[in-house]
């Protein structure tokens, strides 16, 4: 986080590109969103680098009125690694795609989050390849039919908050494209924890995907369908509350009406030292086509590689002092010749 | 044996070529670190080849286990580790095995007939025996029980429990280093020493060592089994302070350099792989210089963290070895398109594919020069020697920084792990790195705002401005963009344009490279020989052997090999035969033959092994004034 | 526009060049895509070119958004899409914009006048509406308000509720066509029963369309606005039975192709890419011959997925574009040095980095000549052709399986997206690969073991073993090997044994060629056109054209670039002069003059676009007989 | 699983190749359980494919007479996939260590486990690179000394069992290189289990991490911290199994005393559907310093990649009929030129 100077707005984020996305496409949403949210929290402009690899939500940067960089597909995690360990003095941003972020790019990203380097990284899941025209991605429901699969996909998505958990993320996140105040608030969050953020945000591609999260975005569905998550609040939803979510016996969670559920309703706390308890909650639902969490799953403080590796750092020279060239050529085995 | 009373009497010689070998586990690395120790101290120049097995340990006594140390140490200023061995010591009959063929004619041979037991015959393949029958006969033949000479040196410390047999037995190393240092007139006192500071923890141990030297010592000196005892006089080196240094602790040590003379922050994100770890493992230990060492999850992640510490400001470098550089090749693409700067080494090794990791070999300079996609030309500088490393290091970042490119900085195995002495430099002779650039921190269009791909005329290099500056936000990445604003840009004339740019920046950096430097003593010499990185040792050598049988031969040793200087041209077409030998299949030939259309003749050797300066300077005799000619 | 009454009267042209351009949301590619129909059924020789934005949708109305479809039709044989169009249809200000420089002089524009609002000329970067004042004088305009013909036209299906108007306006395209094709007397039957099985599932749109199209045609018959209609005749093509493909689809067939013919089922993976996807898009529609595709998570584990079936007796191929190529160089190693037989499909496009997706590029030859760590050469082979991407697959397999090696097939961006008519082949005239190879299932050596590095005399191809055959049980890798068994070996006389002869194994490839095929009509050509890949059109128009101004040209296209052809430098060697354009910046080139050191000219041009003809044919002649040569 | 012909012995799947790894390397102990194992469960040596990345452990396909490739770093599960879909009567087994899986190799050993082919992957995890000589792993306990840490590792290690769970494996176990029974066991598991069998092996790499594992293994310790997961089974240990595990109430694991934990100790189930109680169980340790459940965590049946593939296949040939090369090529718009 940079110090708030002069207030800025959003125009300060708004690059002079032409925005170049599909008229409809949901990342016009979330780039509105992150442009306020930026105003709002008195980030600046210069102190600001987003990184993306390459797809159509990695065309994010050139919108951006920041320093960024579009990378290579699937790199990005890496490329914000090198900046944040060079750069504490800076707010790094990944923006990724479900192809981008977890096929070819997956090991980056695991890597990233299991190192908690001070990142926000947001995933933009439209459930397909948009860039390349279609083809079906790792978050696609099995039997998915696209370009290349006429017969129906045959990988079992990976449910991307399931595997920020698996590896211990230390602030894991799922928000809407189109649900302004709901992302703003969990990129409020992302922004603000120190270590690696992740935030999966379900993005509609009207083009080549459309409808893919109407389950939980459209009004009549998503009423039914959207699991809230607040942290200190019992995890019930439906439009009046009527559904609950308890753990069983044997830690796996389920769906019982609330006053089923009675004081067995789970209570949620994204600051759970343990990530088991947000994995539960994210296997309530694979692919978003019925009841879902968003929200907050986990929110924990942890060591921060980027840190760590700096203080190293000064700890070496606390202990050996400030290193010297002339001493280092001249030490070992040296001799003279006269 | 002579069985006739005489003292041994001492024989000067110009220079010695020393091979220790033995098992992996009878510590012949470290005998011979400590010999050329205290053959530097003698003051002699030197050059040392280490040679070991695959990176996993082969069974004991077997041939894949074999491990040697080879030392060449003149009075003259010498360029390799030398070619037949005057003196092999082999701890086991596999060691014999493995480098008998090696040995000078006549050459002295020490075995540890201790270790000459059926079982250890047996695994060297040796039906019987070698120590009797003919083998050896066309050898001075040395029979030391050394194994029992050692144990029967620390009878009392075992006695008294301050060691078991087996730390005991390990000694071994240090009596043959004793008997060596003796025939050679090397004193031992530093080694003692330094044996007493490196086992500081167990003293026991660091007596059992120094016991064991002297044991070896004085078996020289009191058996008569040696007629002779040699001497090497100390080599006329220039002035100066000197130590010994590989190549990959140079290569680390020429980065901290470049970091201190620019006052950009190092950081250093690569992928353990042989024979480039030792690099990180050198610059990890240097944090108090402000080194930042990232070890990524792969090679990719590695350059990549790279570019974006690049991005924000820092001296960025990354290294691998052949496979690892295939990894890296699309965000090299990427680093040469963004023009940050940034350094990308690659020490060599055998290849293709995984290949032969522990062995040296040339031959990924066209994977340098062309392994990217589209267009991609990125300078290329390599190192000749394994102190060169530090000067090509510093060569490569400047480079670097001044054009703003991704630098390909090229070693190879041999000179990553062998040794030379190094004359120290003054540090406030080293390159000035910030004269080099400076931050863009100013808008550079008359309407107040920043053209991150305006250039500088001078060097074509774009501004360098870093996150943190305000005003100066920008976006860069690989899709084409148009010159000066650095938007995205598909338009095609600009496309054609920016590719040629691309080109022109890199003839550039030839155009401002001082003259090259040809060595061609009598001033008459006809032949050139050409050579790059680690072959200069050899090349230099075979020119020296030739030039005293009388042959006229000038050689040069290319530190750039993109761009090509812009003289190389004139001077190929000015001689009458052109050589280049390469451990790799002709990959400079091509380069040379396409740029000149001079018929440069290729001598070609991938053995894993440096060439031998004997070989070669026949290979350039025959070229040059024999049939081939 | 004439305000005489005339019956318009028929011109008849030996060939036209008619170029659709319009908002990416305007149907060019369409309306193109049925006019090329027509017009091959019509008998004429026809190239085209297609022309769309980088991936993702532009706003409507910019620059940035304008889609373009050329087609070149003509009596003759052609070989291009042609240079200057005669007529440019210009659905919106940015598509006149952008493509009216294009436009021969004098030649006609056809303009949709309802497009040409304020917005739109400002978004087109238009101060004023180029329809008024000079700017087109020089050229015959023609001010058809297309939309509003169109909508006129559905006014009674709108009113009827059988399509909105936004529905209809999507007809307009339709409307273009038909009355293009009443320029051109192109029966538009086919595209109205094309557009009926089209719009099967909703018969309003289909019938709209229709009625568009005829509205197009009557327009133009029944207006004055034009003079003249223009004829062009059949072409003298080869009888036969003919169809439209592009690259993409003919690499597809090809690759079914070489399945079929050598019983080998077919393995396909690959990680989508532009402009590669549609290959596997077009395979994954052919699952019931076998084809196994699979999209991986990337092109590393693709490649991997392709060596693993080949190990498993498939025909394994995977196919990406430069960015993706690089990230595979590492498992091309593997499958050299592992001597398994697969092809690696690159379709080009522009670089470096990201580059160009969506553009055609020639840079990534020396990529695959030499992007791999080590000595690690494999052959590689050229399309030249959007139909002969078939035939360059089928010898692509030929040689993976002949000689048990990975086989680099390049294409690029242009051949992949164009389209020409291609004679369907005879089954039974493809080659038999049935021949190449023979799965080994028995012993090689006396002592009934199995070698999997016993090579054949003839091919140098090592066996094709497959796992579930018993006995035949080994073991491949990427380190170094021992020549015949393939166990580890790191002995230096071994590696420098192996190093040579997986060069000779590429050798021999070329060796076992057909003679080079050189098209030098009057026999008498002392200049020489060399090319590969894509430029073979241009080429041959080039030349086409040179001969008939009298100058005497040869031409030689080349399908192997690894290994050269052994005949090749004796063939450079006889001519005075030697031009090699290409769509890079010289890397053939570089290749010839290293291997022949012939002074090779090279003509370079990375526009994006593909060689126009006649300014391929200037720079000849200035190579061979202006100032320059 | 091939059918069992004339029976075989262990001779039968043990190469000529002098085999290379350090004396007292954990690898051997492996080796010979697997040679033993498939000569016991009647594998054939021409139907089984051993296939490696690079590494100590990758040696291993050298050692066995079977078909193998010693592939390149990380890649053996690509290689596999390829090869397990091209041929259905093969089996195919991984063999990578914690580097080559975990670090290079991540985003193929997760892609595999999700797509749940037909592999046994075994993960050779000795917390450090082997042939490297001695660089932290991605399994190395934080703060782990090691040559290009000398102040200590920064990054939290994987729980590989965690991440195969995070990714929903079909099949995920835990064996010690040394437990000779044990091991073989779960490899019996995994060989029998159709779909991705993802096993991780604890093995000492006597020179650069000497014990490693001598919690879980050393007599007087091991006792203690091993956790054995047996189907059907109430989880508890220790010498009087003394100890429990129970689940809380917001579905994470925790380990009481047996009489404390009464009936709320938790049965094992591997077959559970749901990867969450699997995942709780793997939360118990993160390095094996303590107590650490070893064993099978999951074994559930589900759609494997390659078989869905084939079946595609035969589907298209059945609607579509054989595929006829001629009437291909002969399809579209065609016309004759007489
Ligand atoms: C090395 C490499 N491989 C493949 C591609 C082609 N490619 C570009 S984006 C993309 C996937 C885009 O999908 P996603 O990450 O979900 O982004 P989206 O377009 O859906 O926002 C692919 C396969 C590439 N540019 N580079
Ligand atoms: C592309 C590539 N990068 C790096 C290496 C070097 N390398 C070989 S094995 C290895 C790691 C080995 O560790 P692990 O996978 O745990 O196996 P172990 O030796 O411990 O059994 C590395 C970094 C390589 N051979 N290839
Ligand atoms: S293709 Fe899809 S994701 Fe891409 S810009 Fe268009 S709508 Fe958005
Ligand atoms: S280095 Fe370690 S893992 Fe490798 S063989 Fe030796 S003991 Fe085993
Ligand atoms: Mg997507
Ligand atoms: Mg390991």
């Amino acid at each position: 986080m940079t110090t708030n100077e002069t207030k800025l707005t959003k125009k300060d984020f708004t690059s002079d590109r032409e925005v170049r996305w599909c008229p409809g496409c949901g990342d016009y949403a979330i780039l509105a969103t992150v442009q306020s949210l930026l105003a709002e929290v008195g980030a600046r402009p210069e102190s600001t680098v987003f990184i993306s690899g390459i797809g159509c939500s990695s065309r994010f940067p050139y919108y951006m009125d920041t320093y960024g960089i579009h990378s290579i597909h699937g790199r990005a995690p890496a490329l914000a690694t090198g900046l944040a360990i060079a750069r504490p003095d800076l707010d790094v941003w990944v923006i990724t795609g479900d192809g981008d972020g977890l096929s070819i790019g997956g090991n980056h990203l695991m890597h990233a989050l299991r190192r908690n380097v001070n990142l926000n990284i947001l995933l933009f899941n439209n459930e397909i390849y948009g860039l390349t025209k279609g083809q079906y991605s790792p978050t696609s429901p099995l039997g998915s039919i696209h370009k290349s699969t006429p017969m129906g996909s045959l990988d079992r998505p990976i449910n991307p908050v399931s595997l920020a958990l698996g590896v211990e993320a230390t602030y894991v996140a799922r928000s809407i494209d189109t649900d302004r105040k709901h992302l703003t608030e969990v990129l409020r969050g992302a922004y603000e924890h120190r270590g690696s953020s992740f935030v999966e945000i379900y993005q509609n591609c009207n083009i080549f995907n459309d409808g893919a999260f109407a389950a939980i975005k459209e009004p009549g569905q998503k009423e039914h369908n959207q699991i809230r998550l607040n942290a200190g609040q019992p995890i019930t939803f439906g439009p009046e509350g009527e559904r609950a979510v308890v753990a069983e016996a044997d830690g796996s969670m389920s769906i019982v009406s609330t006053e089923e559920a009675g004081d067995r309703v789970v209570i949620h706390d994204p600051a759970r030292e343990e990530p088991t308890t947000a994995f539960a909650l994210s296997r309530l639902a694979l692919n978003p086509t019925g009841p879902t969490p968003i929200g907050i799953f986990r929110d924990v403080a942890r060591p921060v590689y980027d840190d760590d590796l700096r203080s190293q750092i000064e700890q070496a020279r606390k202990d050996q002092g400030e290193g010297e060239l002339a001493a280092l050529l001249d030490s070992g085995n040296v001799w003279d010749v006269l | 044996m002579s069985d006739t009373v005489s003292t041994t009497e001492k024989i000067q010689l110009s220079s010695a070529v020393v091979r220790f070998a033995g098992d992996s586990g009878d510590g012949m690395q470290l005998a011979g670190d400590r010999f050329t120790t205290q053959t530097a101290f003698a003051g002699n120049d030197l050059a040392t080849l280490p040679d070991f097995p695959a990176e996993i340990r082969a069974p004991a006594g077997t041939l894949a286990g074999v491990s040697s140390f080879q030392l060449h140490f003149s009075d003259q200023d010498i360029h390799t580790p030398g070619d037949a061995p005057d003196v092999l010591v082999a701890m086991n009959p596999a060691a014999l095995q493995k480098h008998l063929g090696a040995l000078k004619p006549g050459g002295i041979v020490i075995v540890n007939t201790d270790a000459f037991t059926d079982r250890n015959l047996q695994k060297a393949g040796y039906e019987s025996s070698p120590l009797e029958g003919g083998t050896l006969t066309d050898y001075q033949l040395h029979e030391v029980p050394v194994t029992s000479l050692t144990l029967r040196a620390l009878e009392e410390p075992i006695e008294r429990g301050d060691l078991n047999k087996k730390e005991a037995e390990r000694c071994k190393n240090m009596t043959a280093l004793g008997l060596v240092s003796w025939m050679y007139s090397r004193p031992v006192e530093d080694t003692e020493s330094w044996l007493k500071s490196k086992f500081q923890s167990s003293p026991a141990i660091a007596d059992a060592n120094v016991t064991a030297l002297r044991a070896g010592w004085n078996y020289g000196e009191t058996t008569e089994a040696f007629a002779f005892t040699y001497e090497v006089k100390a080599a006329k080196l220039t002035p100066g302070r000197y130590r010994n240094i590989t190549g990959n602790q140079a290569l680390a040590y020429g980065l901290v350099a470049a970091s201190v003379r620019s006052g950009l922050p190092l950081f250093y994100g690569s992928y353990p792989i042989t024979p480039a770890s030792d690099i990180l493992h050198e610059l990890a230990k240097l944090k108090n210089f402000g080194v930042s060492t990232f070890q990524a999850e792969d090679e990719i992640a590695a350059i990549g963290s790279v570019i974006g510490a690049a991005f924000g400001g820092s001296l960025a470098v990354t290294a691998s070895s052949g496979p690892g550089i295939a990894l890296k090749t699309e965000a090299m693409g990427l680093a040469m398109m963004t023009e940050l700067p940034l350094v990308v080494v690659n020490v060599q090794r055998g290849g293709p594919s995984t290949g032969l990791p522990t062995k040296t070999e040339q031959s990924d300079l066209l994977q340098a020069l062309f392994g990217r996609n589209g267009e991609a030309p990125i300078p290329v500088v390599a190192a000749s020697s394994p102190a060169d490393c530090f000067d090509a290091a510093l060569e490569a970042a400047r480079i670097a920084l001044t054009y703003r490119t991704p630098v390909a900085l090229l070693s190879d195995g041999y000179l990553a792990n062998s040794a030379e002495p190094w004359r120290l430099p003054v540090i406030e002779d080293l390159p000035d790195l910030t004269e080099t650039f400076a931050f863009a921190t100013e808008p550079n269009l008359e309407d107040g705002t920043f053209a991150p791909y305006k250039r500088d005329e001078e060097t074509l290099a774009r501004p360098w401005a870093l996150p943190g500056t305000a005003g100066m936000e920008h976006r860069i990445g690989g899709l084409e963009k148009d010159d000066g604003s650095g938007n995205i840009s598909y338009d095609p004339t600009n496309h054609q344009a920016m590719t040629e740019l691309r080109h022109a920046r890199i003839a550039r950096i030839g155009e401002q490279l001082p003259p090259l430097e040809v060595e061609d003593p009598s001033g008459a010499a006809d032949v050139l020989v050409v050579g790059w990185g680690s072959t200069e040792g050899p090349i230099q050598a075979a020119c020296h052997e030739l030039r005293t049988q009388g042959r006229d031969v000038a050689r040069v040793q290319l530190r750039h090999l993109s761009p090509i200087h812009p003289d190389l041209a004139d001077l190929l077409g000015r001689y009458r035969v052109v050589v280049c030998p390469e451990n790799n299949m002709g990959q400079l030939v091509m380069l040379l033959r396409a740029k000149t259309l001079v018929d440069v003749k290729p001598y070609n050797r991938v053995s894993g092994q440096p060439f031998a300066a004997s070989e070669l300077a026949e290979a350039i005799e025959g070229f040059g004034w024999g049939e081939q000619a």
